[in-house]
């Protein structure tokens, strides 16, 4: 395969402000410093900026819908949502290629198409389970013995058995497809409309507004499209503050931060990002002096357990006061703001007494 | 898109979901005709092999039927499974309500080993959740009588105490969940103690507390976490202006993130056998009344054990009770005051099960514990099993350790009514860890080198085989 | 009901609060069981005294059966306090008596299993074809291999002391108001056999019929206030995926104070993952 | 393509994932709507392709989905009574069940059945 190959050098940086080169700077050759001075002069960090739109009233949706900046973001660092493709946008890629009736176009992934064809396995499964439960009825109601249970249950056993071996065999030879008439679907042009968009957590456009400045709009402007300014309180401003800072310190040590709301928490860990390595931890954000019924916790650790990723209770403490966080922010001092929460981690694990014995 | 982002659907999580992870809480487990042929005793029945359960009830009498044996598989090992013991092997206690305990007035016994406690006069004394563990199990008759048994003056009444009489005796809620956390524990081979009140006497990993070293600490301490956000917030105030990338030149990623992991402080859990004793000197002085006491330190089972110098517990465990109006779940000012009263071998510091370590390293009261070591060849299985092979580990590989693992921890036991289950809470430092990827300059000087790695697939590559 | 209602005991601390009900006898544990109320055995099995499946008695009843049985009059209430087996005694010849019923009864079992191992040993040396002796050490050995058993049910313990009606009142005053009890009622006039929920994420689960035979059905949330309390998405996104995995539907429970019937005031929403999307 | 303020965006949103993505057909934003907490409620009716349906074995019939917002750091707004309004008001009688659609500020969609009362689960 050469995506692997192709991928290191796709997401090769993991941010979307990249490094300048700079010649090297020889200590005995003055020449060497005059290049160094141009360049340092000429390069720069900054790059073009991305425009979002913010759509919505009191609950915001942030969105890039430039096709190459949508790619930039999620190319450089894994920011944003397809909105019809739950990760990386490729639904513009993924229909054209439906459309052209061709199923290995190489611009879809096959991993999609992967998918589907399980899923139609899955329910053909599923209607031979049926039909065995019928048959077992059929027998107790026309006054089966326990042997006569025995032997059929046996015989159902071997033939799910065998069905479930000759599944997975056969792929990608399921062909049907359902198509549907929108006149949306295409412009004016009878082309493919660009229908999706990226979408940005709030927390994320913080970060290339704030930390980094991606985004063509200021922290200031972002902050009071996003937060009731005109209640402007603790309690308005600190919901946001908790997760920022939980955002920020994974991703300031490196971490790739995507929504964990699939897995029930707050963002999923990626390392590098969802191309290379698979989440391994969950990150569910809670005020230091929160606390829930067990099940809350319960239900969170066993979703997260279930995919083998390891939870992590992020808990966030204030080191200020209210007071103080509130002026800080109404001076727009939001680098005071955020610096005045420390986070606290703890692992939460499921622990069974058996597999712990030695 | 990633195989692994349609975590909503069930078919997945129920392939990655770990077979044994479901099967110890899943009700398949309560076929009662297992434990009738489990149980040596019972007569009961063998019923025909049926491992999965109905959808619903469909009304027919084959049902009925299925259903009624697997009630009577119950019953019948229920009914069949008496607690007591011969003649023979009869070890009678006493129910002792000053003590609130029994008192075994000769006591003989494998249970000697990990229970109770022998006075000058040959008595043993339980603590009253061994007295009813030990009881339940038909290990001791319980009896209650009029007077100490060994005065045998007057007349004296001994009367034999139900299973309903003993747990009468429980004296609150809170002391039954003790004790039903504890035989959990205990049917599983653990070794289970309370935590002695009486702190001089009890092993320990810290030193006596030492009030000069107390206010060093807190000095240090306080001052060190002062300068680094005071210079942290002087960086910050730049890199977060919009002057930054205007004027410096990043000439890598990390440099970046070097910059940008300044903003957001974090807390450090104590690491090192140094930073333990450091935190405890300086926090001792303020505790508060302990929301979640600890309620037990626990041992693996082991043959080794020794009730007089048991050392440093693996494990210790606060108890949760989930129902109770009372109680809630620990928040982290609760964690964090668990974590400062921990006091068991605390498992990171010693990268292998160094039992030289930990003898070196447990004390009673201020003094060394003198632990006998082992002589040669006499080591437990467990431990020998895991030696060696834990050296040489690759840093990424180190990293994610610590990640997972964590550093100080505890059990907590949360009760359902009557249903228990165990969550392991272990201190946690992202903080401390990068994991920013570095990108290579000329990805094509590497192509050759990386091609044999790509081969096969596009995941796992490591951020330390590109440095 | 005509039959006797099930004893059920708890013990009333210090305090004023009590511990959680249990239940020793296993007759009455059969009957509650038929009942569909499966409680939770809570004791080692002497037989097989080393794994947490299979338990023995106590029976323990979660607080929202124990009210609900003593509600329709399924069950009676025997209180005691942690004394009351000290103070019973104190009583030298009540004491004494007990003490001899006490031997007596375990002498007429002791006979019995002497009766019976006789003959079991006549009935093997006859199968050997040994001729049968009578030897002192058979008769010793035979003596320490009797087995003395610890009973369930208390002789003690007397019911009717004036405790019990006050706290069955109290309970009872108390829990009327309780959402979970609400729902746990509300689950068990649906004909549901209902267990705690914690390990499944929710606060109970409820199952068609008797958990020995049957597959849960349902994992039930606590209840919310159906007027004012937002549904918590996430809980909704945890909570069916979990059930889902575990072929259950997660419940969404609510209560409506407004709702004049007591039986009115409890609502249901079910609620599974679609599968797409 | 207009981008209405508000509501109007998730529902355009779930309408075309349930268009585009999971290929329904007769897709019909409804002209009831419910005024909710400073909301107002939609609903989108539509059919479901067999291919993608969880349920493969049931009858395809007309779904209504409601979408709903949810944020990371806003609490929610649709209570109990909330959906037993949508129930009442908005679905036909025939409707067996509500789809709940999750529309999250990450950029995804999360569909729900919902039923009233208690409900069996699928026997497999």
């Amino acid at each position: 395969m050469v995506k692997g190959r192709s991928n290191s050098l796709r997401y090769r940086y993991p941010l979307p402000v990249h490094p300048v080169d700079l010649p090297q700077l020889l200590p005995h050759s003055p020449v060497s410093w005059v290049y160094w001075i141009y360049s340092y002069v000429k390069s720069s960090n900054r790059i073009t900026k991305i425009h979002v739109e913010i759509t919505g009233d009191e609950f915001v949706h942030i969105l890039v819908k430039e096709p190459s900046q949508m790619i930039y973001l999620w190319d450089n660092g894994f920011f944003g949502t397809g909105q019809l493709s739950r990760s990386e946008p490729t639904w513009f890629e993924r229909t054209n290629a439906l459309i052209d009736g061709d199923g290995q176009s190489n611009s879809g992934t096959p991993l999609e198409r992967i998918t589907e064809q399980r899923r139609w396995e899955r329910s053909q499964f599923k209607k031979r389970r049926v039909e065995m439960e019928r048959q077992l009825l059929e027998l107790r109601k026309n006054g089966g013995t326990v042997e006569e249970e025995a032997v059929l249950l046996e015989k159902q056993r071997l033939e799910l058995r065998n069905f479930k071996a000759s599944q997975g065999s056969d792929s990608l030879t399921a062909g049907s497809k359902t198509f549907y008439d929108f006149e949306s679907l295409f412009d004016s042009e009878g082309d493919l409309a660009r229908l999706e968009a990226l979408e940005l957590m709030p927390v994320e456009a913080i970060f290339l507004s704030f930390a980094l400045p991606v985004l063509d709009i200021s922290a200031t402007a972002l902050f009071q499209r996003l937060l009731d300014y005109k209640n402007l309180c603790y309690d308005t401003i600190y919901p946001m503050i908790k997760q920022y800072v939980a955002y920020h310190h994974y991703r300031s040590h490196g971490w790739c931060v995507r929504s964990g709301i699939k897995f029930g928490c707050d963002y999923l860990l990626y390392k590098r990002g969802p191309p290379f390595h698979h989440a391994q931890f969950c990150i569910t954000v809670l005020d230091s002096d929160e606390n829930h019924d067990y099940t809350w916790y319960s239900s969170v650790a066993r979703v997260v357990g279930g995919a083998k990723k390891t939870l992590i209770l992020c808990y966030v403490e204030k080191l200020k006061s209210e007071e103080d966080i509130v002026n800080m922010w109404l001076r727009n001092d939001f680098t005071s703001v955020f610096s005045s929460f420390r986070v606290n981690e703890v692992v939460y694990k499921r622990w069974v007494p058996g597999k712990n014995r030695d | 898109m990633s195989t692994e982002d349609h975590p909503q659907r069930p078919e997945r999580a129920t392939e990655t979901t770990s077979k044994s992870d479901d099967v110890d809480e899943d009700e398949v487990a309560q076929d009662w005709s297992h434990a009738a042929k489990l149980s040596a005793k019972s007569m009961a029945s063998s019923i025909p092999k049926r491992g999965e359960k109905d959808y619903e009830p469909d009304g027919t009498n084959l049902q009925e039927l299925l259903l009624y044996r697997a009630r009577e598989a119950m019953f019948d090992t229920l009914a069949n499974s008496p607690r007591g013991s011969v003649v023979s092997n009869q070890v009678k206690a006493y129910y002792d309500q000053d003590y609130h305990g029994a008192v075994i007035p000769h006591a003989k016994g494998n249970f000697l080993q990990t229970m109770g406690n022998v006075d000058e006069k040959g008595r043993c004394w339980l603590k009253f959740h061994e007295f009813v563990y030990l009881a339940e199990r038909g290990t001791v008759l319980p009896f209650y009588c009029n007077q100490r048994p060994e005065k045998q003056a007057g007349r004296f009444v001994e009367v034999p105490l139900s299973m309903q009489d003993v747990y009468s005796l429980f004296r609150s809620q809170a002391e039954m969940d003790l004790y039903f956390v504890f035989a959990h524990l205990k049917r599983l081979g653990f070794i289970v103690t309370t935590l002695d009140k009486k702190r001089s006497a009890t092993a320990s990993f810290y030193l006596e507390d030492d009030p000069n070293r107390r206010t060093v600490g807190a000095i240090w301490g306080s001052m060190f976490a002062f300068l680094k956000l005071e210079t942290n917030s002087l960086m910050n105030v730049f890199f977060y202006s919009s002057w930054n990338f205007l004027l410096r030149r990043y000439t890598s990623s990390p440099q970046i993130y070097k910059d940008l992991k300044r903003l957001v402080p974090h807390r450090v859990p104590p690491k090192t056998i140094e930073a333990l004793r450091m935190e405890r000197a300086r926090l001792q002085a303020n505790r508060s009344k302990e929301r979640f006491p600890i309620a037990f330190n626990v041992w693996k089972p082991q043959t080794r054990f020794r009730k007089k110098s048991p050392g440093l517990p693996d494990f210790q465990v606060v108890i949760h009770s989930k129902n109770d109006a009372a109680q809630t779940f620990p928040s982290y000012v609760d964690l964090q005051e668990i974590f400062y009263s921990l006091d068991y071998k605390f498992e990171f510091l010693s990268e292998t099960d160094d039992e030289e370590f930990w003898i070196n390293n447990t004390f009673i009261g201020g003094r060394p514990a003198n632990i006998p070591k082992p002589k040669q060849g006499q080591t437990d299985e467990c431990n020998s099993s895991k030696k060696g092979g834990k050296k040489d580990v690759a840093a990424h590989v180190k990293q994610a350790r610590r990640l997972k693992n964590g550093y100080r921890s505890f059990l907590l036991a949360i009760i359902d009514d009557g249903l228990i289950s165990f969550v392991k809470i272990s201190e946690a430092d992202f903080g401390s860890e990068d994991v920013w990827f570095i990108p290579y300059k000329r990805p094509r000087d590497r192509k050759e080198v990386n091609k044999s790695k790509d081969s096969f697939g596009n995941k796992g590559i490591h951020t330390t085989s590109l440095k | 009901m005509a039959v006797e209602p099930v004893r059920i005991n708890v013990t009333m601390s210090e305090d004023g609060t009590v511990t959680n009900a249990l239940v020793f006898s296993l007759k009455d544990i059969r009957r509650l069981r038929e009942q569909g109320v499966c409680g939770v055995l809570s004791g080692s099995l002497p037989t097989i005294a080393q794994q947490n499946v299979f338990l023995s008695v106590p029976l323990r009843l979660s607080a929202e059966e124990a009210v609900w049985l003593l509600e329709k009059g399924y069950a009676r209430a025997n209180v005691s306090r942690p004394t009351a087996i000290s103070e019973t005694l104190q009583d030298e010849s009540l004491a004494s008596e007990l003490s001899e019923k006490a031997k007596l009864r375990v002498e007429e079992e002791f006979e019995r299993q002497r009766v019976y191992k006789r003959e079991q040993h006549a009935l093997k040396l006859r199968k050997l074809g040994i001729e049968e002796k009578h030897r002192d050490e058979d008769e010793h050995l035979l003596e320490s291999s009797l087995f003395y058993e610890v009973m369930n049910d208390s002789t003690i313990l007397r019911d009717g002391s004036g405790d019990a009606e006050d706290l069955v009142d109290r309970l009872k005053a108390k829990y009327s108001q309780d959402g979970n009890f609400k729902v746990f009622r509300s689950l068990r006039s649906h004909g549901l056999v209902v267990s705690p929920g914690a390990r499944f994420g929710g606060k109970f689960i409820a199952y068609p019929g008797d958990p020995l035979r049957y597959h849960s059905h349902m994992v039930v949330s606590s209840p919310l206030d159906y007027r004012k309390d937002p549904i918590e998405f996430r809980d909704i996104i945890n909570g069916s995926r979990l059930s889902t995995t575990v072929k259950k539907i997660w419940v969404l429970s609510g209560i409506d104070t407004q709702e004049r019937q007591e039986e009115e005031q409890v609502k249901f929403f079910s609620i599974e993952w679609a599968g797409f999307g | 393509m207009a981008n209405d303020a508000g509501d109007g965006t998730i529902v355009r949103l779930v309408r075309d994932n349930l268009a585009y993505c999971q290929f329904w057909t007769e897709l019909c934003v409804c002209d009831r709507t419910l005024a909710w907490r400073d909301q107002t409620l939609h609903l989108i009716s539509g059919r479901p392709t067999q291919k993608l349906s969880h349920d493969g074995d049931e009858e395809i019939h007309t779904e209504y989905v409601l979408p709903v917002e949810m944020s990371q750091y806003k609490k929610g707004y649709v209570t109990l009574e909330c959906l037993d309004k949508v129930f009442c008001q908005m679905c036909p009688p025939s409707a067996s069940r509500l789809t709940l659609a999750i529309v999250s500020n990450d950029g995804t969609v999360a569909f729900y059945y919902v039923y009233k009362g208690l409900h069996k689960p699928k026997r497999n």
